[in-house]
C-alpha cells in the first residue's frame, strides 16, 4: 500500500518559521506545503511589484527557506516542498531562493515556477466583450461596470495539475503565485498516490481536498485558535504544524512531532472541519468537490487521529469546470481612533462620547460614508449580541474606537482629528490615547468565477547545479 | 481702570477651529492668543524641516488664518501664536501669500526666532562648562546623549511680543514662545508693565490667569470631572478673560456657545502641570497660585481676584527651561482582543506565550509592557480587582528596542500570540515608531539671543 | 423546560469569506445536537445579530461531526477590507452566536 | 475608628506630565474633605498606591485657597511620553488611578 507524509509549513502571512523547521527536522515528512496568501494578500502584492518589479514575492520566504534549506540538505534532499510564497511575482522569488542555495552551497537544486493566474484587465475587458458576465458571487450584482474604472488587479484561485507536472519534472520545490491553499497539499497527494483528475478517482481526490482544507491553517488544526486553548500547551512557545499521513484509499492519520507544543484531538480536527466550509456537501476546490459528512475521526493514540470513510457515499465529485476568480478594486479609505476612558459610569461616558461626535460631524458639516464606534472590554468583538451590563460590575475603563469610512483620504483625516481625537472634550478626566494606525486604502474583492479553459497555465522549471 | 480682553484660542496640535473663529466673529476680545505646541511638538517640527527646508511649523495655522483674516479685517483684533514652530520665517511667509490673495493688505507682522539652537551651539556651550543638568533624573551632564541630539529649543519669554505689539504688529508669530507669554505679553505691553520690582505682584497674577487659558476650551468643561452636566461640548466655546490694571479678571465664554465656565471647571485647570504652586515658574515671572481666589459671579462667569496680601508673584528667573530632543530607540504596539467568559486567564496565556516567543527567536527587547484595555491598561497597579467576568478584553503588546529590526519582530512575535488565545479573538493595527527623548534642563538668559522681524503685507 | 446558553453546551468557531460569515457550531453530545438541529433556526439566528448580519442565514447539519454550519450573508459589514469593525474577518462571531440561549428539559446537566 | 472609603468620594482629581514626572491635582469636595486628604494623603501612602509605577520621589504641595492638594510624582510615568510603553503616554489617568486609593472617615 502506497503511503506518502506531508507537513503543512505555514498557513499565511505571517507564520511560525520554527514550526516549520521543527517539521523538516522532526516530522519524517517527504513533502512539506507552504501557503502564504490571505484573500487580499495579492492585491497589495500586485501593488507593490507595479512600484518596483524586484517586489511583490513574500519577503518571510527568504528568512524561511534560509533555515529550511540546511534541513533540507541534512536530510539529503529528501523532501520536497510547494509553496504559494511567489504571490505576484514567483520568477524573482526563485532567483532569490537561488541565492540561498548559492551563499550555503547546498550544491543543486531545481525550482518548478507556475505562473498564469494573474488575468491582466485587458483579458477581464475582452472576456466582457465575447459577453461574459463576472456576477459577484458576495452580491449577486451582475456585471463589473460599476467598478471598471476602479479596477486595480485581478488573479485566479489555480489548482494542482502544474504542481503535479512539476514534481513529475523533478523540481525540488514549487513556487506557484495564487495557487489555492488547498491545491499545495492535493497537488503531492496526487503526484505521490497516482490519482488522476479522473472518474475513477474524485473520491479519493474528495478525501485529499479534506485533509488538505485540515492541513492549510497549519497550527490551527493543532490547538491554537482553540476551544481547547486551556488544555494545549506550549513549554517552549512553538506551536506543532500538522502531519498528514495518506495511503492510496484516501484514509489518513493526522500527527504531529513531540517536540513541538499543542495537541491533536479529534476536536481540534472538527473545529476546522466545520471552518469557512460554507455547504459542507459542496466544498469547492478547483482539484475537485468534497462532501465533508462522508467522513468521521478516530482518535487512534496520543497526537494521531485517524480520518476514515463514514459509509458508501463518495467522498468527492468531479472538479468544477469553472475557478473562482478575484477582482481587487479601491474602494475609499479608512481612518480610526482610539482613546481609553476611564471610570466611574464608564458606559454613560461611552454615550455622551458617541453624541458628541455625531453632533460634530453635523456642526462641521462632515458626511463620512460610514462611522462606526466600538467599545474595547465590552462590545467590539460580539456587538449587539452582549448582555446587558450589570450595573453593579462595570469595567474600570473602556477602549473607546471610532473608525470613519469616506471616499477621500483628505475627508478620512478630518473626521478623525476633528470628530475622532478631539471627542475627547466630551469625555471625563483621565482619559488616554494611543497612536492612530495610518489611514489606508480598501481594497475591496469582487469575488466571481472565470471558465476553467480560459486561463492557460505555464510551468517553468529552472535548475542551479 | 483700563481692561483688556484676551481669549484662548487653542490648547495644542491638533484643536478645534470653530471656538476660535467664534471668538473672532462674536465676541469683542482685543487679542486672540493660540498655542499650538505640546513638549515634544517642536522636536517632530525640527526633524520636519530638516527633511524639507519649507515645513517646520504648525500646518493647520493656514487654513486657520484663512478663515480668521477677512473677520480680521473687519474687527482689527490682534494675534499672538507659537505656530511658528521650527520655522516662523516660513510660516509668515505663507501666511503674508495668504494675506495677499485674501486682498488684505497693510496687515503687520511681527516675526520671533532664536529661541532653537543649532546642535553646535549646545555642543559649544557645553565645552564653556554649562552642563545642562537634566532637571528630570538630576543626571549631571548630556554628555550620554550629546551625539544622538536632533532638536534644542528654549522657552522664550514675551519680550519679544511686546516689541512687536510697540510697532504696531497685528500678528505676533514665534517658535518655542512659552504657552503662557502668550497672555502675559498683552497684557504687559496695554498695562506698562515692566520686569521690575513694583510689577512682579500683577506679572504673577497674569501668569496664574494665563495658565488658565493657554488649554482653550480644557477650561470650559473638555475633558472634565462635571462631563455629566457640560452642555453642547462638540462646539465649545474658548474662555475670554478681561484683566483690569490691578491684575484682577473675569473670564467668560461667546453667549450661546457650548461648554461651561464655573469656578470648579477653573478650578480643574488651575491644580494641572503646576508642581509647586507657589512656585509656579515662568519666563516672564514666577506664579503663586495659592494667593488668588475663584468666585462665580453669575453664569459663565468667574471673578479672580488677590487672596489677602501676599504677592502674586516673585521675579522672573535668570535661566531659561531649556528642551534637548534625543533619539532613544523604537517603540513597537500592537492590540488584540480575546473573548470571555476567561477574558482575564485568556490573555494572561497570550502574554506568558509571548514572552516564551521572544526567547525563542532570542530577542531581548530594552522594555516591554503587557496590559488589557478594560481593565488596568489605565490604571496599571491601582486597577481594582475585576470582580466580573468581561465580554472581551484587549490585549496590548508594546515594546521598546534598540534598532528598527528588533521592533518589527517584537510585533511579529506579538502578532503571533493570538494563536494561544482561544477561538474568537480579534486584532488591531499594529504600528512601530521612532522615540525621540526628551532631555529637560536650564540654560542662562543671556546665552539665548531672541530676534523680532517685522513685515507688512503690500 | 429551562434555558441554557449555547457557550454551556457547544463548541464554537467562525471565519469569513469576503462579506460572508462562517460559524461552526459543534454540540458536546448526541443530545445536544438534537436540542440544537431543531432550536438554532436561520430566523432565530439572523434575530440574534440584529443589524450585523443584513443578508440571508443558511444551516447546514454535519450528522457526522455533531456540528451546524452556519452561513451568515452581508454579515461582516462588508467583508475584511471593507468593514469598519475591529474584528475584520468575524473571528468572533462564533463567540457572539454562544450568547444565544435554547430550551433544555428541567433535568438536563450541562456537559463540563 | 471610622469607616473607610475610597478617595473619590472625598475628592476630584485631574492629572498630566512633564517629561517624566506625573503631576496630580487633588480637589477636596467641601472643607471637611479637604482636612481629611490633607492629613491622609502623604507622600508614603500616594508611593505605595502607585507600587512600581512610581519609581521617584513623591512631593505634597497645599492649596488652602482652593482646597486642593497638588501631589508631584518623579519618574513616574515610565520615562515619559515618547519614551513610555504605557498606554496612557501622557498620564491623564494617574489622577483617577490615585482615586481608588481608600482613606478612613469617621
Amino acid at each position: 500500500m502506497k503511503k506518502v507524509r506531508v507537513g503543512a509549513g505555514s498557513s499565511g502571512w505571517p507564520d511560525y518559521k520554527d514550526s516549520a523547521w521543527d517539521v523538516a527536522e522532526h516530522g519524517d515528512v517527504d513533502y512539506i506545503a507552504f501557503d502564504h496568501l490571505a484573500e487580499l494578500t495579492m492585491a497589495i502584492l500586485q501593488a507593490q511589484r507595479a512600484r518596483d518589479p524586484r517586489r511583490g514575492y513574500i519577503p518571510d520566504v527568504i528568512p524561511l527557506m534560509r533555515g529550511l534549506l540546511p534541513i533540507w540538505k541534512k536530510k539529503d534532499k529528501h523532501f520536497k516542498m510547494v509553496s504559494n510564497g511567489g504571490g505576484a511575482n514567483p520568477v524573482r522569488c526563485a532567483e532569490e531562493v537561488f541565492k540561498i542555495v548559492k551563499d550555503l552551497n547546498l550544491g543543486g537544486m531545481k525550482i518548478g515556477i507556475v505562473t498564469g493566474d494573474e488575468i491582466p484587465l485587458s483579458r477581464i475587458d475582452e472576456l466582457r466583450a465575447q459577453g461574459y458576465k463576472f456576477k459577484s458571487l458576495d452580491t449577486g450584482e451582475e456585471d463589473i461596470d460599476r467598478i471598471r474604472d476602479k479596477l486595480l488587479c485581478a488573479y485566479v484561485y489555480i489548482g494542482a495539475d502544474k504542481i503535479i507536472e512539476a514534481l513529475e519534472g523533478g523540481a525540488d520545490l514549487v513556487l506557484t503565485g495564487r495557487a489555492s491553499d488547498n491545491s499545495l497539499y492535493v497537488g503531492p497527494f496526487m503526484h505521490a498516490l497516482g490519482w488522476k483528475y479522473e472518474d475513477a478517482y474524485w473520491d479519493r481526490i474528495g478525501a485529499g481536498v479534506i485533509v488538505g482544507h485540515l492541513l492549510e491553517c497549519s497550527s490551527w488544526s493543532a490547538g491554537t485558535c482553540s476551544n481547547l486553548w486551556e488544555e494545549a500547551e506550549y513549554p517552549e512557545g512553538n506551536p506543532g504544524f500538522p502531519i498528514a499521513e495518506m495511503d492510496e484509499t484516501g484514509e489518513c492519520v493526522i500527527t504531529k512531532t513531540a517536540t513541538s507544543g499543542g495537541l491533536i484531538r479529534e476536536l481540534t480536527l472538527k473545529e476546522h472541519l466545520v471552518y469557512e466550509v460554507h455547504d459542507p456537501h459542496n466544498y469547492i476546490m478547483p482539484d475537485g468537490i468534497a462532501d465533508i459528512t462522508t467522513i468521521k475521526l478516530e482518535q487512534i493514540g496520543k497526537d494521531r487521529v485517524r480520518i476514515s470513510k463514514l459509509g458508501d457515499a463518495p467522498r468527492g465529485k468531479k472538479r468544477p469546470d469553472t475557478l473562482k476568480l478575484c477582482l481587487a478594486y479601491n474602494d475609499g479609505y479608512i481612518s480610526e481612533e482610539m482613546m481609553v476612558i476611564s471610570g466611574p459610569k464608564v458606559l454613560k461616558m461611552a454615550e455622551r462620547i458617541t453624541e458628541f461626535i455625531h453632533r460634530r460631524l453635523k456642526h462641521l458639516n462632515l458626511k463620512p460614508r460610514e462611522v462606526l464606534i466600538q467599545l474595547i472590554g465590552f462590545n467590539s468583538l460580539q456587538g449587539p449580541t452582549v448582555p446587558v451590563p450589570d450595573p453593579e460590575h462595570e469595567p474600570p475603563e473602556l477602549g473607546f474606537r471610532v473608525a470613519f469610512k469616506c471616499d477621500t483620504e483628505a475627508e478620512a483625516r478630518e473626521c478623525r482629528v476633528e470628530c475622532g481625537h478631539l471627542a475627547w472634550a466630551a469625555a471625563g478626566v483621565g482619559t488616554a490615547f494611543t497612536n492612530p494606525p495610518g489611514i489606508r486604502p480598501v481594497y475591496a474583492l469582487w469575488p466571481t468565477l472565470i471558465p476553467r479553459d480560459a486561463v492557460p497555465l505555464q510551468l517553468e522549471i529552472k535548475e542551479v547545479k | 481702570m483700563k481692561k483688556v480682553k484676551i481669549a484662548g484660542c487653542s490648547a495644542g496640535w491638533p484643536d478645534m477651529m470653530d471656538p476660535a473663529i467664534e471668538v473672532a466673529e462674536k465676541s469683542d476680545a482685543k487679542y486672540l492668543a493660540f498655542d499650538h505646541l505640546a513638549e515634544l511638538t517642536m522636536a517632530i517640527l525640527e526633524r520636519q524641516k530638516a527633511k524639507r527646508p519649507d515645513r517646520g511649523y504648525i500646518p493647520d495655522v493656514i487654513p486657520l488664518m484663512k478663515k480668521l483674516l477677512p473677520i480680521w479685517k473687519e474687527k482689527r483684533f490682534k494675534m499672538i501664536s507659537n505656530a511658528g514652530g521650527a520655522n516662523p520665517e516660513q510660516c509668515a511667509e505663507e501666511i503674508i501669500k495668504l494675506a495677499k490673495n485674501l486682498g488684505i493688505i497693510g496687515f503687520r507682522i511681527g516675526i520671533i526666532t532664536g529661541d532653537d539652537l543649532p546642535i553646535e551651539r549646545v555642543k559649544e556651550l557645553r565645552a564653556k562648562g554649562i552642563k545642562f543638568r537634566n532637571l528630570d533624573t538630576g543626571e549631571p551632564d548630556i554628555d550620554r546623549v550629546i551625539n544622538d541630539l536632533v532638536a534644542a529649543y528654549v522657552y522664550i519669554g514675551a519680550d519679544r511680543i511686546i516689541e512687536a505689539l510697540d510697532q504696531g504688529a497685528d500678528l505676533v508669530i514665534g517658535g518655542r514662545i512659552s504657552d503662557n507669554s502668550l497672555f502675559v505679553g498683552p497684557w504687559m505691553y496695554e498695562f506698562g508693565w515692566k520686569y521690575e520690582d513694583a510689577y512682579w505682584d500683577r506679572i504673577g497674577a497674569a501668569v496664574c490667569t494665563a495658565h488658565l487659558l493657554e488649554c482653550g476650551t480644557w477650561s470650559c468643561g473638555t475633558c472634565s470631572n462635571f462631563w455629566e452636566e457640560v452642555p453642547e461640548p462638540w462646539h465649545s466655546g474658548a474662555p475670554i478673560c478681561e484683566m483690569g490694571e490691578d491684575g484682577n479678571s473675569i473670564i467668560t465664554k461667546v453667549e450661546g456657545s457650548g461648554g461651561l465656565v464655573r469656578a470648579d471647571t477653573l478650578k480643574e485647570h488651575l491644580v494641572y502641570e503646576v508642581h509647586d504652586p507657589e512656585n509656579y515658574i515662568m519666563p516672564d515671572g514666577i506664579g503663586d497660585t495659592t494667593a488668588i481666589k475663584l468666585e462665580d459671579i453669575g453664569p459663565n462667569k468667574v471673578r479672580i481676584s488677590k487672596l489677602g496680601n501676599k504677592p502674586r508673584g516673585k521675579p522672573r528667573p535668570s535661566t531659561l527651561k531649556f528642551c534637548l530632543a534625543y533619539l532613544d530607540g523604537y517603540i513597537s504596539e500592537y492590540i488584540m482582543i480575546v473573548p470571555g467568559p476567561k477574558a482575564y486567564d485568556m490573555a494572561k496565556r497570550c502574554e506568558e506565550f509571548f514572552y516564551k516567543r521572544l526567547e525563542i527567536v532570542g530577542l531581548k527587547p530594552v522594555e516591554t509592557l503587557v496590559s488589557f484595555i478594560g481593565y488596568n491598561a489605565l490604571f496599571g497597579p491601582t486597577a481594582p480587582p475585576i470582580d466580573y467576568s468581561p465580554n472581551e478584553l484587549g490585549v496590548r503588546f508594546a515594546i521598546k528596542t534598540r534598532t528598527l529590526e528588533e521592533a518589527r519582530e517584537a510585533r511579529l512575535q506579538a502578532t503571533l500570540s493570538w494563536y494561544a488565545a482561544g477561538v474568537g479573538t480579534a486584532f488591531g493595527a499594529p504600528s512601530e515608531r521612532e522615540v525621540l527623548a526628551l532631555w529637560p534642563t536650564l540654560i542662562p538668559r543671556e546665552e539665548v539671543p531672541t530676534k523680532l522681524e517685522m513685515r507688512e503685507v503690500k | 423546560m429551562k434555558k441554557v446558553r449555547l457557550r454551556d453546551i457547544c463548541w464554537y468557531r467562525s471565519g469569513d469569506k469576503g462579506d460572508i460569515s462562517n460559524i461552526g457550531l459543534m454540540a458536546k453530545n448526541e443530545k445536544i445536537y438534537q436540542i440544537i438541529k431543531r432550536q438554532v433556526t436561520p430566523e432565530k439566528v439572523k434575530a440574534h445579530f440584529k443589524d450585523w448580519v443584513k443578508g440571508e442565514v443558511i444551516i447546514y447539519p454535519m450528522d457526522n461531526l455533531l456540528a451546524l454550519e452556519i452561513v451568515m450573508y452581508q454579515a461582516l459589514g462588508g467583508g475584511a477590507t471593507k468593514t469598519l469593525r475591529i474584528d475584520q474577518t468575524g473571528k468572533a462571531m462564533g463567540n457572539a452566536l454562544a450568547w444565544m440561549e435554547v430550551e433544555v428539559p428541567d433535568d438536563f446537566v450541562v456537559p463540563k | 475608628m471610622g469607616r473607610k472609603v475610597r478617595l473619590s468620594e472625598l475628592a476630584l482629581a485631574r492629572s498630566g506630565d512633564k517629561g517624566d514626572i506625573s503631576n496630580i491635582g487633588l480637589m477636596a469636595k467641601d472643607e471637611k474633605a479637604y482636612e481629611i486628604i490633607r492629613r491622609q494623603v502623604t507622600p508614603q501612602r500616594v508611593k505605595e498606591h502607585f507600587k512600581d509605577w512610581v519609581k521617584g520621589e513623591v512631593k505634597i504641595y497645599e492649596m488652602p485657597n482652593i482646597l486642593s492638594l497638588q501631589i508631584v510624582m518623579y519618574q513616574a510615568l515610565g520615562g515619559g511620553a515618547t519614551r513610555t510603553l504605557r498606554f496612557d503616554q501622557t498620564g491623564k489617568a494617574m489622577g483617577n488611578a490615585l482615586l481608588f486609593m481608600e482613606v478612613e472617615v469617621d
